[in-house]
């Protein structure tokens, strides 16, 4: 497995997400509030889609950001702890972001 | 001085195919220690250049039957006859050698030369290929079967390259950019060089118990040359100063393709694939000259109907000095599969196109016959008699074995420097496995270097080192090149001995010690300098005409008196002396004969 | 510094690239208020719905479209033997990138307006 | 085509620095005379031996074909050799040399090409043949041969390998010559480990770190294309185990003739 195919994968990924995100959220006339995007994410497939889409945004963002630090010479050396580093920002990330998605629910 | 000094226990100077050869089977025959020395990196080295192919008995190929012999060709199937023998390729080196190379080391080179190339194959070289596999063979002047094994049309790069590979591999160690001076020679016995390392400056003594020269060709002591900045003879001029005998120097190999004006080689093997030369009126000219062999005869009477084109008036361009060679009857799909580079380089520097018009062309100074004399195991000969200076070898176009006699074939010197280059190798193994000592050096060369470098350094005089090397280059192209005489001979002389003169005035303009390439452009100045008065000393006392060398005033072959190999030595004066030594043949085999074609 | 259209093309998606991972930090920031209730999170929305806001919306677009093309060129650079279109393919991408910013930025242009009339 | 026949001085820009003299590098012009088909290298040699002789750069073959010549002309990596002057003056008749960038300077416009040939050592250039060497030539068909074709044509003259944005940033980056011999082997039907060095080169400073800038192909005065090596390297790279059975099978052919089509 390798930073540069997780890349790949992941853009290949977001292409198809990202048409769709800003085409339904950032798309006039859409206005984006709590309740106008509650309307959709109660469909449990949209809430997937999101995840999906939150997953593989981190993926490719961590992704590049390492790619573009280890491309300098002198972070090259660390690039196993930039590697954890970039890991644990993307776990912590995503629970985050999966908790926002989340609580887009009808109040019970 | 103890610091100066770094000791191998063998030190090759040169990285080019005979070079690399060398110290590849020395260390790949267990010589632990082998180093080479090389003024430029060793890709750089002029072999990469060679273009056409290298010449061995494969018969992977022959001519279509019933179409003659400039048919085309095809694989020959298996289990059907052969078309090559070495018998043929002996008699065609032979011949075109106008019987002055020795015939024993001929045999050697061409029976050494499928096991060569096949070793080639097996070390990685990408050779161009018949349908069933096998390596492509392609027709080459003055060579009578197709035995030019190539990659397209740059057989030599890939070659270089293979060689410079395995050298890696095992373990050679390389020191690139350290520009050898001068060879340590005491009581006959050869103890090192001394080398400036190019990047600091700093002149050190190599010290080994094995010398091997393998520093390619002198081409630039002409003006129109299809040789590299670098080949300067360095290494003739270096051995001849310590005292080693120079073989043959008169004989030196026009090539009838350079590129107009520039002196690029527009590979022989452009003929070989069936290119034209024609003439101002259009006319095939060599029909006059070669009426079988036609635009494949050898190059030096290729060349000489040139100039004899040239000189009544039937050169093209402005200055009447060119010809063309046209190639456009090969078609696009053959000239970019077989002769890319060439193309390129016609477009480049031309800025013709060869498929779809004729590229303007004239001969130009292209291969040295001459060199240090050797035997076929690659040992220097001290004299004509045949002594040996211990601890001294060399190969490539640096030596003379010699196989190419007066004029030299297409494709067999990548051959020759395999061939010896692999050969010196062995016997460097076998000499320093046999215990061979590293000897003691008396003298202090590193200090008399040192010495010689400040002086050129102090010296600040008027004049420059180009002008004179542009005077010695005119002068050898208008009066010892294509054509000689006894006036033009002298005359040559004089100038030499005049610059050689001029040469204790010069100025170096760069004084500093970090890559200071105007201090070896100097120093090569005056190898050119050194060598340039043997091959014309030489050229003046052999009154006849044979191969490259044709003496209008001797126009004929003379066996009677000539049939020998010219030796010179550096005398007391300082000024060649001369003297000579038989030529091996085979009587009863290659007697020698008429040479027409 | 060695400049071409590939050297100018990495230049963009790698700043392109930089500022979205910026943005989505920030984006994320944002939206994750919506942990808090739907107060909050209109609240938070509010404020980055100023005019001001809307204009990097574009700017935004425009980083996105544009590193999305360069990164389809190279993926299909990758996956098809094309080097030899390099260059028009990414004129190509350029171009394909300028219009939707601009198809895209003019609606987002008159909803600005829109929203602060 | 240029017209060939002006005749006129012209200014040769060229970047000068002698770490042993001078703080930083600086520019200084040269006036030459130009004359027909006079290529850059020629100007160069002109004011090496007649106007200053510390003017320094590598050159040997004259033709394109060494390798030595390889600088930056007028912001372009090229072979000084096979570039016409008069293609580069303009109408300003002026053109500006320097060294290849991104690479230490050793004397104006030598450079040290430590790195570049270590990482060309780094790819074990040499090929490891099968045990069972025929006695005759293995045998490879004209397809296998014009594959390599590309490979085999590099002179290592470094113009790549200097243009490359990534070796700008990261001398770990084995860089495109380096990659393109190694695709030469890999893809060579008679090497034996082509999977060993498609994991040689599987890591962060091997095929992964190229960032397809394309300024490899642009700079190669050979017309060569180590993008589309490296490429191809990289997908290899991905089913290596699936090529390594390809290639044993193809070894078992490798003393027969190819069959005709
Ligand atoms: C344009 C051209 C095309 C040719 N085509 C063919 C062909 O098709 N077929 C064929 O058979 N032959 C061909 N030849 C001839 C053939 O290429 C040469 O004869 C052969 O390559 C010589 O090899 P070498 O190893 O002796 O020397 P080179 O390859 O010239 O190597 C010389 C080496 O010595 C080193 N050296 C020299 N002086 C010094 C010094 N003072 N200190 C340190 N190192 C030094 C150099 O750095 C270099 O490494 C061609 C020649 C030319 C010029
Ligand atoms: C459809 C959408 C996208 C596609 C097709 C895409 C494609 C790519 C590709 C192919 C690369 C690799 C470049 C290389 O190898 O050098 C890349 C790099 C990168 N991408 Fe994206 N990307 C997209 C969206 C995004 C988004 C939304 C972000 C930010 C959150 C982003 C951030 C980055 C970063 C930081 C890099 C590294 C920069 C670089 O290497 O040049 N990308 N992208
Ligand atoms: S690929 Fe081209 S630019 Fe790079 S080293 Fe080889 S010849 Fe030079
Ligand atoms: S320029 Fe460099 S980044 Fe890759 S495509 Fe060429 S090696
Ligand atoms: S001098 Fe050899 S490539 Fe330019």
């Amino acid at each position: 497995m390798r930073v540069f195919q997780l890349q790949r994968w992941s853009a290949i990924a977001l292409l198809f997400f990202l048409t769709i995100h800003m085409i339904v959220v950032h798309y006039p006339p859409f206005h984006i509030n709590f309740d106008n995007i509650l309307v959709r994410l109660e469909n449990p497939v949209w809430k997937v889609i999101d995840i999906l889409f939150l997953l593989s945004v981190l993926v490719h963002a961590l992704t590049g950001a390492y790619q573009v630090i280890t491309d300098v010479d002198r972070a090259f050396d660390y690039r196993k702890g930039l590697a954890w580093a970039a890991a644990v920002i993307g776990v912590v990330a995503f629970v985050y972001g999966a908790a926002t998605i989340w609580a887009f629910q009808l109040p019970v | 001085m103890t610091n100066d000094v770094i000791i191998h226990d063998v030190v090759v100077v040169g990285a080019g195919l005979a070079g690399t050869w060398a110290a590849m089977t020395a260390a790949e025959n267990g010589v632990k220690d082998v180093a080479i020395l090389s003024k430029i990196h060793p890709l750089r080295s002029h072999s990469g250049a060679a273009q056409g192919g290298i010449a061995a008995v494969l018969n992977n190929v022959r001519p279509v039957a019933g179409t003659g012999p400039r048919g085309p060709l095809e694989q020959i199937p298996p289990g059907e006859d052969p078309v090559d023998s070495f018998d043929l390729h002996m008699f065609d080196t032979i011949k075109g050698s106008d019987w002055l190379g020795d015939q024993d080391a001929i045999e050697i080179l061409v029976k050494d030369a499928p096991d060569v190339v096949v070793q080639y194959e097996h070390m990685g070289c990408v050779f161009s290929r018949t349908p069933d596999g096998r390596i492509a063979q392609r027709r080459f002047g003055g060579h009578s079967a197709p035995r030019a094994n190539f990659s397209a049309d740059r057989t030599g790069l890939v070659l270089l390259h293979t060689i410079h590979e395995q050298a890696l591999y095992h373990n050679v160690k390389f020191y690139s950019e350290w520009y050898v001076m001068d060879l340590i020679i005491e009581d006959n016995i050869a103890r090192g060089v001394v080398a400036i390392n190019v990047l600091t400056g700093k002149i050190q003594m190599i010290r080994a118990k094995a010398v091997m020269f393998g520093t390619g060709g002198y081409g630039q002591a002409y003006k129109v040359t299809s040789n590299a900045y670098a080949n300067t003879g360095d290494g003739v001029a270096m051995a001849y100063d310590a005292g080693a005998p120079l073989m043959d120097m008169e004989f030196v190999q026009f090539h009838p393709t350079g590129l107009y004006r520039h002196g690029f080689l527009m590979t022989e093997a452009c003929r070989g694939e069936g290119g034209y030369l024609i003439n101002k009126d259009g006319d095939r000219f060599m029909s006059k000259y070669a009426p079988e062999k036609m635009e494949l005869a050898p190059r030096d009477l290729v060349s000489r109907s040139e100039q004899t084109e040239i000189n009544e008036g039937r050169g093209v361009m402005e200055d009447g000095q060119g010809l063309f060679l046209d190639m456009r009857h090969l078609g696009r799909e053959k000239i970019m599969e077989r002769l890319p580079e060439v193309r390129d380089l016609a477009i480049a520097f031309a800025h013709v196109d060869a498929i779809d018009e004729p590229v303007p062309i004239q001969p130009t100074a292209h291969y040295s016959m001459g060199g240090i004399p050797t035997t076929a195991d690659g040992e220097v000969l001290a004299n004509a008699k045949g002594d040996l200076v211990t601890g001294f070898f060399a190969a490539g176009e640096v030596a003379c074995v010699s196989v190419h006699g007066a004029n030299r074939l297409g494709t067999n010197s990548l051959l020759e420097a395999s061939v010896f280059g692999r050969r010196a190798g062995h016997a460097i193994a076998d000499f320093v496995k046999g215990g061979a000592k590293l000897y003691p050096v008396t003298s202090d060369p590193v200090k008399r270097n040192h010495q010689q470098v400040q002086q050129l350094f102090d010296n600040d005089g008027p004049e420059l080192v180009e002008d004179i090397v542009q005077e010695l280059k005119t002068t050898m192209t208008n009066k010892a090149g294509i054509y000689r005489n006894e006036e033009d001979l002298k005359s040559a002389l004089d100038t030499i001995h005049r610059l050689q003169q001029r040469f204790k005035n010069i100025r170096v303009m760069d004084k500093s010690s970090r890559f200071n390439t105007n201090l070896s452009m100097t120093l090569e100045a005056k190898h050119l300098l050194t060598f340039s008065e043997v091959i014309v000393q030489g050229a003046l006392n052999r009154t006849e005409s044979r191969g490259a060398h044709s003496r209008t005033d001797h126009p004929k072959r003379d066996d009677e008196s000539w049939l020998k190999h010219t030796m010179a030595h550096k005398g007391e004066d300082g000024r060649p002396q001369l003297s000579y030594k038989d030529v091996t043949l085979y009587w009863d085999r290659f007697p020698p004969q008429e040479r027409k074609y | 510094m060695y400049k071409t259209t590939g050297f100018i093309s990495f230049f963009l998606r790698r700043l392109t690239g930089i500022a979205l991972v910026l943005y989505l930090f920030m984006h994320l920031w944002v939206i994750g208020s919506a942990t808090g209730g739907p107060e909050v999170f209109n609240a938070r929305l509010n404020a980055v719905q100023t005019p001001i806001f809307k204009l990097l919306e574009i700017a935004l677009l425009a980083a996105v479209v544009y590193h999305a093309f360069d990164g389809i060129r190279l993926l299909i650079v990758h996956y098809f033997d094309v080097t030899d279109y390099r260059k028009s393919l990414f004129y190509a991408a350029f171009v394909v990138a300028a219009i939707l910013t601009v198809a895209g930025g003019i609606p987002l242009f008159l909803f600005m307006l829109e929203g602060a009339g | 085509m240029s017209n060939d026949n002006t005749q006129r001085t012209v200014t040769v820009s060229i970047q000068r620095f002698d770490p042993d003299v001078d703080k930083k590098p600086h520019m200084q012009d040269y006036q030459v005379e130009m004359t027909k088909g006079m290529t850059i290298l020629d100007a160069l040699h002109e004011i090496k031996t007649h106007q200053d002789g510390s003017v320094t750069y590598r050159r040997s073959c004259r033709h394109g074909i060494c390798g030595s010549c390889a600088m930056l002309i007028n912001g372009r990596n090229t072979l000084a050799c096979k570039t016409p002057l008069i293609d580069e003056v303009g109408h300003k008749n002026r053109v500006t040399l320097g060294p290849l960038p991104y690479l230490p300077i050793i004397k104006d416009m030598v450079v040290d090409r430590t790195t570049f040939w270590e990482q060309y050592l780094r790819v074990k250039p040499w090929l490891i043949p099968p045990d069972d060497i025929p006695e005759k030539e293995f045998r490879m068909s004209k397809e296998e041969v014009n594959a390599l074709h590309d490979a085999e044509s590099c002179i290592m003259c470094g113009a790549c390998y200097s243009s490359c944005t990534v070796i700008g940033l990261n001398k770990h980056y084995v860089g495109p010559h380096a990659l393109l011999k190694a695709f030469m082997r890999v893809m060579d039907p008679r090497d034996e480990a082509p999977g060993q060095r498609l994991a040689d080169l599987d890591g962060a400073d091997g095929v992964y770190r190229c960032h397809t800038v394309f300024n490899c192909i642009d700079a190669c005065p050979k017309g060569l294309n180590p993008t589309q090596a490296i490429e191809t390297l990289r997908k290899l790279a991905q089913k290596r185990k699936k090529f390594e059975t390809t290639r044993r099978k193809r070894q078992q052919h490798l003393h027969e003739p190819i069959p005709a089509k």
